[in-house]
């Protein structure tokens, strides 16, 4: 293995997470006419919280700290299997579904977490997060299988790996299943439309909800995750549609590569945009959304079965 | 003298269990390389043929499922059943369970039809006679009957098929039949009914939801760990290591096994009985399990060999899984009961602090349950998407293509779903802050009770991190099946190694730093003052968005009321209401027996009283009985 | 030499009886008469066993009265089921003079005396080889048991016994019309004058009047099928049986019901060898369906223990007529030992129950589990071997019977025949159900008394017997 | 016509004009007519086949069934003191008009049965004999006494006993003499159960004995 290909893996690692999730937050103040804070800010926080003290309830079990751990280790472990940029490694057992269940063993003690604490805002969001995640997962699974129907293989690795430019008729699939994906990631990441992550009342959050009671280092390792779950699945997305452009016009290694993290960072100007110009849905109509999102994977894999079979 | 009788029911008896289920695995691994025949002496006779036994690798796969959750419940009963004491006798529970074991492994065992349908009934007899074990209560008794009732019915599709059967091949030995042939349609349907009914796939799930939680737990862990399994095992049985079966039959069970799946943890989601909530979703696991033997029969049937060998793989894993996980459920569900004395979901919570292995099992169940890697559900779960997506890709005929991308689609929400009623199950029983005196005053159970439960959740997440091993040992199983068996592998033991390495890195570089200075407060209450354990979720408000989405599939209802001079904005008072019911017993089951009550009353009214009616029908008869003589 | 035993021995009933009449008081006329049936059965067996294990098919005793295998089975059988009802009956009776509505000594001695007639009138059944005096012997038997069923002599008793005497004899009567059409029939066909006689009326089967013959068996069905309670003439049955004492519903159900479906049998081996007379064994078929299934219709809304029993009764009755309509003697004759077992069993189990409670009402017997354990155990067994349920007798018997009708291509028959066992067991395990659980009423101290769970044990433990150990060779003779 | 034919259907018209009674005495003395007929068809049988059998049959029917049933009969009416029916289920005239139909259609019947070579009175047997039977069955069925019962199940078996006699060249007497026993010993025991319900239910109308039903 390419200790080479690890090492600026493990860079682009380290440093895109922080720079997404810093660049969504710029984008969106200076699109709001703020000045916003400094790209690095995600960063501080972390270090700020690293070093604070802990508060965790009295009510509260091992699982309440040891979901925090889990969560980030799973995190990192699916940032390591998946191809979210074009020169990530390969590894075995890179599969869709393990993806899929890692993913969900993420909300699994995620949502055990929020559950600990006997807090009923924590509970209201985990219940919410549970509900979210069973609408969106058909839809990522869809988009996922109409790629690998092209490749013949559950492999991640295999999928997205750029091999023979396959042709302007492969492109729609492409680009269906990005759109896809890219919906499915709004709402896995409790993003606009589906929840907004900047409000101020607990009630009506998802996501920082389930952290209400996360303080110090635990809230921290819940932040880094959230930085590197966005990245991973806006990479993912984003490789999507290369794929696409590839299909039709091969490019060389070094442009994709290039292409892939600035992807990135444009879908995080996207998210930035979008989330200025909408406002979050009412939580009874978000099945609607998320509708789109399994809509997309359902053409995905009926372009990919006419490809196949046509 | 009632201290000998004390030591003999609490050490010597589930030790001889121990012991039988430790031969149990003896057998069963000798079963694995050879084949093994028995036939009962001269004198034992059933009539139409002998009691035949027969020992080979599928019986020995089940029979080891049998003995190793056998030998838990014998960890577990002596302290389960001080609970029950006073409501049931040791010696009658003993016995029966005696009796239901043996019978599961004769059951498994059997090699031809007789032999099967004997011990078929005695072990639905043993099991339903220990689901009404509490017999004073009304409640045991209804859930006996429809048990009973359920299990008649299969039995009576199971004989109907089974005499077809006879009727086709001339053979009541189970290896004389071949299902493969067009004109074997009938009985194979007939078959694959009356199992289904006896595994609980939808619709017939309806007797699971009430026998299994009136079951003292043990025995719910064993019905729901193994003899719904050994239905499916007749499947396996007489289709899938025999000759496969037809188109049909192969895409009935595909059907059956995802409306279960989903049917099933869509109903375990809304339950607040723990006990029903797993019995429901057995329901679920069922239908994955029906989906992998579908899968296979379905390959078998095209010659797509890969699609037959994940799916054969896929079902036989997932019921050795199955059986593991959801036995360990219901010991901690049992756990619970022993300790708190109610299974459901709004009086417990807040039992982690008390009962920390049983929580530690209790979760480890649960993700394994949920599939999630690198514990044993997700191994073969994954088989099934495997299978699954092995049709769309090699089928070639678009509308097979297209349903199996479907299923892969409504696994999906099912595994949503099972996240969310297992958290839910974890989350309100054991997490957050007890809801009655009772959970508060929870304890942990007795060693033993623990360390069978500790058993199961190590067996769990071995087979997890060995599923590659187990996989080629299950592929070689059906190997003789195929030319070149397909095992496809996932690098589960390198998965967990680095989550767990990169968990204890963080956990290192993280937390460990503060666990001395942990602070301890009340959890966020908005300033208002302290929270209490009224103001948390309950099992109904964490499972009402999905509910209410699904509502018309649930029959889901809910109602609230607000009372207040200004209920607006001061309520004074607040009712909530929530409530649903099972479609197919409102709409199916509820009439049918309605139907046959209202036949039965007025076949009664025949019966009137009077004699001149009774001399009256006499004579009708004579007359209807001569008019039949001279048509015919 | 065999035949100038076994008439003096089937005469041993009276002798018994009149020792009864001489001892006078019930008491010790009980053990007397519960020793007398097993060395009734020993004696019969003794007999008989080699009678039907050797060569010989027919056994001439008198003329007009001749034996054959099936009978000399269904005769053992009778004798068993008695002395198993009388042996029984002892205990009961004397536990039954401890409550309130206590028979009188002579009421008791009477009933004995009865028994053993209704004993000997049940065997003549079994050795007529004509068919007037089976007719004859046949109506014995009802005059015989009315007795039995009169036993209690409250409102019930007689409202029971007067609808059994009636609508069996009116029953009867039409079976003797068909006994006369019968005997019309050899008249008309045969040279020799005729003959009511079974044994040539089956030599000489192909010569017999088709129409009249035909018309004849029709007559035979409604008549002895009242007598054997087909659906729907079945209507004294449930009465008679839940108004006689326990003992009396035991033999009433397990040896009584046997007579008349025999008599069915002699004339379906007529039958069956007059040409075109397929119909005969259709009509026997589809009467045992259809009772099956009423029966099992009936036995989902039921009030009263006995009542439920004796509709299992019909049921069975019902099987045992789809035997016969298979033509084959040897399901018919496992069908009818595995019934009478379990239900003797049950019927005297429930004389118990019904002791210990005070009421035979279903909506009023609860807990009895918790009363009595033992009871409850074998109550709950019996239930189980009365519906078919492995490892019991009966479960072989009903699956040769649909392997039977299977292999005679009776599809429809067998579909109804498996959903009306199906609905029989759960509406008993409905019942039974509801008997064994539940808290019993305060009032019921729990009984301890062990002589009268000794029969009922013992039949359960043949009925388990009876289901392990049929053999090939029975197969071969009955498919 | 012959004479086994015309006592035949004397014994039938007899019958008839029995149902056509509400009063028991009545109903017994035509009862007991029709007997005596019957056993006078036994008798002229008996001159016709020269069977001389048929002859101590006859005397036995007519002393047992005639003579010694309908006395007892009698008795137990008096005994009991119920003299008729306290109103029947259909009305009397009714009742014998419609038995006056059976006797049509028990003409029709009998005309389809095939008759025995030699024996020439069987159609008017046949026919007197299957309208008894209807005529006791209805009997039955028409009354609520249960006496009228007992009556009608004599009456019906009256018919059986014709039967057997034009359509057979004779049963064996063994046989015949087993069923006159029985007769007389259903009819002995249903004496005594009369008895019973006079004193249980202070009647002896049979449709009060309507307490042991399913529903």
């Amino acid at each position: 293995m390419n200790v080479g290909e690890w090492l600026l893996f493990a860079a682009v690692l380290l440093v895109v997470p922080i720079l997404t999730a810093g660049t969504i937050r710029k984008i969106k103040a200076r699109l709001q006419n703020r000045v916003g804070p400094p790209l690095l800010q995600p960063l501080y926080n972390v270090v700020k919280l690293w070093r604070k003290g802990e508060t965790v309830s009295e009510d509260a079990t091992w699982i309440f700290r040891g979901a925090a751990v889990i969560n980030l280790a799973v995190v990192l472990v699916v940032a390591a299997l998946l191809p979210w940029v074009s020169f990530k490694p390969g590894l075995t057992g890179d599969d869709i579904f393990l993806f899929i269940y890692l993913l969900a063993s993420a909300r699994f003690f995620g949502i055990l977490a929020a559950l600990d604490t006997g807090s009923p805002f924590s509970a209201f969001s985990s219940s919410r997060e549970a509900t979210l995640s069973l609408l969106v997962e058909p839809a990522i699974v869809l988009s996922l299988v109409a790629l690998a129907l092209g490749a013949h293989s559950t492999s991640l690795g295999s999928i997205f790996a750029y091999g023979a430019a396959a042709g302007p008729a492969a492109a729609p699939v492409w680009i269906v299943a990005g759109c896809g994906l890219f919906l499915s990631s709004l709402v896995e990441l409790s993003r606009m439309p589906v929840d907004d992550p900047t409000t101020h009342l607990e009630l009506t959050m998802v996501h920082e909800a389930m952290l209400i009671e996360n303080s110090g280092p635990n809230l921290a390792l819940a932040e880094i995750a959230y930085t590197v779950r966005l990245t991973f699945l806006y990479g993912l997305t984003v490789q999507c549609f290369l794929h696409a452009v590839y299909a039709v016009a091969p490019v060389g290694m070094t442009l994709l590569a290039v292409l892939s993290v600035l992807g990135i960072f444009l879908l995080a100007a996207g998210t930035a945009l979008l989330e200025t110009v909408t406002v979050k849905l009412k939580w009874t109509r978000c099945p609607e959304f998320i509708a789109y999102a399994l809509t997309m994977g359902l053409f995905a894999c009926m372009a990919a079965i006419f490809r196949g079979g046509v | 003298m009632l201290k000998y009788r004390n030591i003999i029911i609490l050490i010597l008896v589930p030790g001889l269990l121990a012991l039988l289920s430790c031969f149990g695995v003896a057998a069963a691994f000798c079963g694995w390389s050879h084949v093994a025949g028995w036939t009962a002496p001269p004198p034992v006779y059933l009539g139409v043929c002998p009691v035949q036994m027969r020992l080979d690798s599928l019986a020995a796969i089940f029979l080891l499922l049998l003995s190793l959750v056998s030998f838990s419940v014998s960890l577990f009963s002596p302290g389960y059943l001080e609970h029950l004491r006073g409501r049931v006798s040791p010696g009658f529970y003993w016995l029966t369970v005696y009796l239901f074991i043996a019978s599961m492994a004769a059951v498994v065992l059997a090699a031809n039809a007789l032999t099967f349908l004997l011990f078929w009934e005695v072990m639905s007899l043993s099991s339903a006679a220990l689901v009404a074990f509490d017999m004073t209560s009304t409640q045991a008794q209804k859930a006996a009957l429809i048990y009973l009732g359920a299990t008649r019915i299969a039995t009576a599709l199971l004989a109907a098929g089974f005499l077809w059967a006879h009727q086709l091949f001339d053979s009541w030995a189970f290896a004389g039949w071949n299902f493969g042939g067009p004109e074997t349609l009938g009985p194979s349907v007939l078959i694959v009914l009356g199992f289904a009914v006896k595994a609980g796939l939808w619709p017939f799930h309806i007797w699971l939801p009430y026998a299994h939680p009136t079951a003292p737990s043990p025995v719910s862990a064993l019905m729901s760990g193994v003899m719904i399994k050994i239905a499916l095992y007749g499947i396996l049985r007489l289709f899938a290591f025999q000759s496969g079966a037809s188109l049909e039959i192969a895409l009935l069970i595909l059907f059956l096994g995802t409306v279960s799946a989903v049917w099933g943890v869509l109903f375990a989601l809304v339950q607040r009985d723990l006990k029903r909530l797993l019995a429901y979703s057995s329901v679920e696991n069922v239908g994955l399990i029906a989906l992998g033997i579908g899968l296979y029969l379905y390959g078998h049937h095209c010659g797509l060999e890969s699609i037959a060998a994940a799916g054969a793989v896929a079902a036989l894993f997932h019921s050795l899984n199955h059986g593991l996980f959801k036995s360990l459920l219901f010991l901690g569900a049992g756990a619970i009961d022993a300790s708190v004395h109610t299974r459901d979901l709004s009086h417990l919570g807040g039992l982690g602090r008390a009962m920390p292995w049983t929580l530690l099992y209790f979760v480890t169940g649960s993700a394994a349950i949920t599939a999630l890697p690198p514990l044993n559900g997700f191994a073969s779960k994954w088989l099934i998407y495997q299978g699954l997506f092995q049709v769309a890709v090699d089928s070639g005929n678009l509308v097979h293509v297209g349903l199996a991308i479907a299923v892969i689609g409504i696994l999906a929400v099912v595994g949503g779903l099972a996240l969310a009623c297992f958290t839910k199950a974890v989350g309100i029983a054991f997490l957050g802050r007890a809801r009655s005196r009772a959970a508060s005053e929870a304890r942990e159970c007795a060693p033993p009770m623990v360390l069978a439960q500790g058993l199961l959740a190590v067996l769990c997440l071995c087979l997890g991190m060995g599923s590659p091993w187990v996989g080629r040992l299950l592929s070689e199983l059906v190997s003789g099946q195929f030319s070149q068996p397909f095992v496809p592998e996932l690098p589960m033991v390198n998965l967990a190694l680095a989550l767990l390495l990169v968990a204890g890195c963080l956990y290192v570089a993280a937390l460990a730093r503060t666990e001395r200075s942990l602070k301890k407060y009340c959890s966020w209450e908005c300033g208002y003052g302290r929270l209490n354990a009224r103001m948390q979720a309950t099992g109904e408000s964490f499972a009402q968005p999905i509910a209410s989405l699904l509502r018309p599939v649930l029959q889901y209802r809910m109602r609230a009321e607000i009372s207040g001079r200004d209920r607006r904005h001061f309520p004074e008072q607040v009712k909530a209401e929530a409530g649903m019911q099972s479609l197919l017993e409102s709409r199916v089951y509820g009439p049918l027996i309605a139907a046959v009550r209202w036949l039965s009353a007025h076949m009664a009214r025949l019966q009137a009283g009077s004699i001149h009616f009774y001399l009256l029908y006499l004579l009708v008869a004579v007359v209807s009985l001569l008019v039949a003589g001279v048509v015919l | 030499m065999e035949d100038s035993l076994i008439g003096p021995i089937l005469l041993f009933p009276v002798a018994l009886a009149v020792l009864c009449l001489l001892l006078g008081r019930a008491s010790r006329a009980g053990l007397a008469v519960a020793a007398g049936g097993w060395l009734y059965v020993a004696l019969l067996a003794v007999q008989l066993i080699p009678f039907v294990l050797g060569v010989g098919g027919r056994l001439p005793l008198l003329p007009g009265l001749a034996l054959e295998k099936l009978g000399a089975c269904f005769l053992l059988l009778t004798a068993v089921v008695v002395a198993c009802a009388l042996s029984h009956a002892h205990a009961f009776f004397s536990s039954e003079r401890q409550s309130a509505s206590s028979p009188s000594d002579r009421q008791v001695l009477l009933f004995y005396v009865f028994a053993l007639v209704f004993l000997l009138s049940m065997s003549a059944v079994y050795i007529c080889d004509n068919l007037g005096l089976l007719w004859v012997s046949i109506e014995a038997t009802t005059l015989t048991s009315a007795g039995l069923v009169y036993f209690r002599r409250d409102k019930h008793a007689i409202e029971a016994t007067w609808k059994y005497l009636i609508i069996c004899s009116v029953g009867l009567a039409f079976a003797l019309l068909g006994t006369i059409f019968l005997f019309s029939a050899s008249q008309h066909g045969l040279a020799d004058g005729g003959s009511l006689n079974i044994s040539d009326l089956i030599q000489q089967a192909p010569g017999l009047e088709p129409t009249l013959m035909k018309l004849g068996f029709i007559f035979c069905l409604a008549g002895y099928g009242t007598k054997a309670g087909v659906f729907p003439l079945h209507s004294w049955l449930p009465d008679a049986h839940s108004e006689a004492p326990a003992p009396a519903s035991a033999m009433l159900s397990g040896s009584l019901l046997n007579c008349a479906l025999f008599a069915l049998w002699r004339l379906l081996q007529i039958a069956s060898g007059v040409p075109g007379s397929h119909f005969c064994q259709e009509m026997t078929l589809w009467a045992g369906i259809v009772t099956v299934v009423a029966a099992s219709l009936f036995l989902v809304r039921q009030h009263g223990l006995k009542r439920l029993w004796a509709y299992s009764s019909i049921e069975n009755v019902g099987l045992m007529l789809v035997a016969l309509g298979l033509g084959s003697a040897p399901l018919f004759l496992l069908q009818a030992v595995n019934h009478s077992v379990a239900k003797v069993s049950l019927f005297l189990l429930s004389g118990n129950i019904i002791q210990l409670a005070g009421t035979k009402q279903l909506s009023e017997l609860r807990g009895l589990w918790s009363a009595a354990p033992g009871w409850a155990a074998l109550f709950a067994l019996s239930a189980l071997a009365v519906t078919g349920v492995p490892p019991f007798g009966s479960f072989i018997s009903e699956w040769l019977i649909l392997v039977s009708s299977f292999e005679s291509r009776h599809w429809l028959a067998a579909v109804l025949l498996l959903l009306g066992l199906s609905l029989a067991f759960i509406a008993v395990c409905l019942h039974a159900g509801k008997v064994l659980t539940g808290s019993p009423r305060s009032e019921i101290e729990p009984a301890r008394t062990c002589s009268r769970s000794v029969v009922p044990a013992a039949l359960v433990l043949v009925s388990v017997v009876l289901g392990l150990v049929i053999g090939p060779d029975f197969l071969r003779a009955a498919l | 016509m012959s004479y086994p034919e015309l006592f035949a259907i004397a014994s039938a018209v007899m019958a008839i004009l029995m149902i056509g009674s509400g009063r028991l005495r009545i109903n017994l003395l035509f009862y007991a007519f029709q007997t005596v007929f019957a056993s006078a068809v036994t008798a002229s049988c008996g001159l016709v086949s020269g069977d001389h059998q048929l002859y101590s049959i006859g005397l036995a029917i007519l002393l047992v069934k005639a003579i010694g049933v309908s006395a007892f009969i009698a008795w137990i009416t008096k005994r009991i003191g119920v003299t008729s029916d306290p109103g029947t289920l259909i009305p009397v005239p009714l009742s014998m008009h419609a038995s006056i139909v059976f006797l049509v259609v028990a003409h029709l019947l009998a005309s389809q049965l095939p008759h025995l070579k030699g024996q020439d009175h069987s159609l008017g047997g046949a026919t007197a004999a299957i309208s008894l039977l209807l005529t006791g069955t209805l009997f039955m069925l028409a009354r609520k006494v249960a006496v009228s019962q007992i009556i009608g199940f004599l009456t019906m078996e009256n018919g059986i006993y014709l039967f057997a006699l034009t359509q057979t060249r004779g049963m064996p007497m063994m046989v015949e003499l087993g069923i006159l026993l029985d007769v007389l010993v259903v009819v002995m025991i249903a004496g005594l159960i009369i008895f019973r319900i006079k004193r249980s239910f202070e009647h002896i109308d049979v449709t009060l004995l309507t307490e042991l039903k399913e529903y």
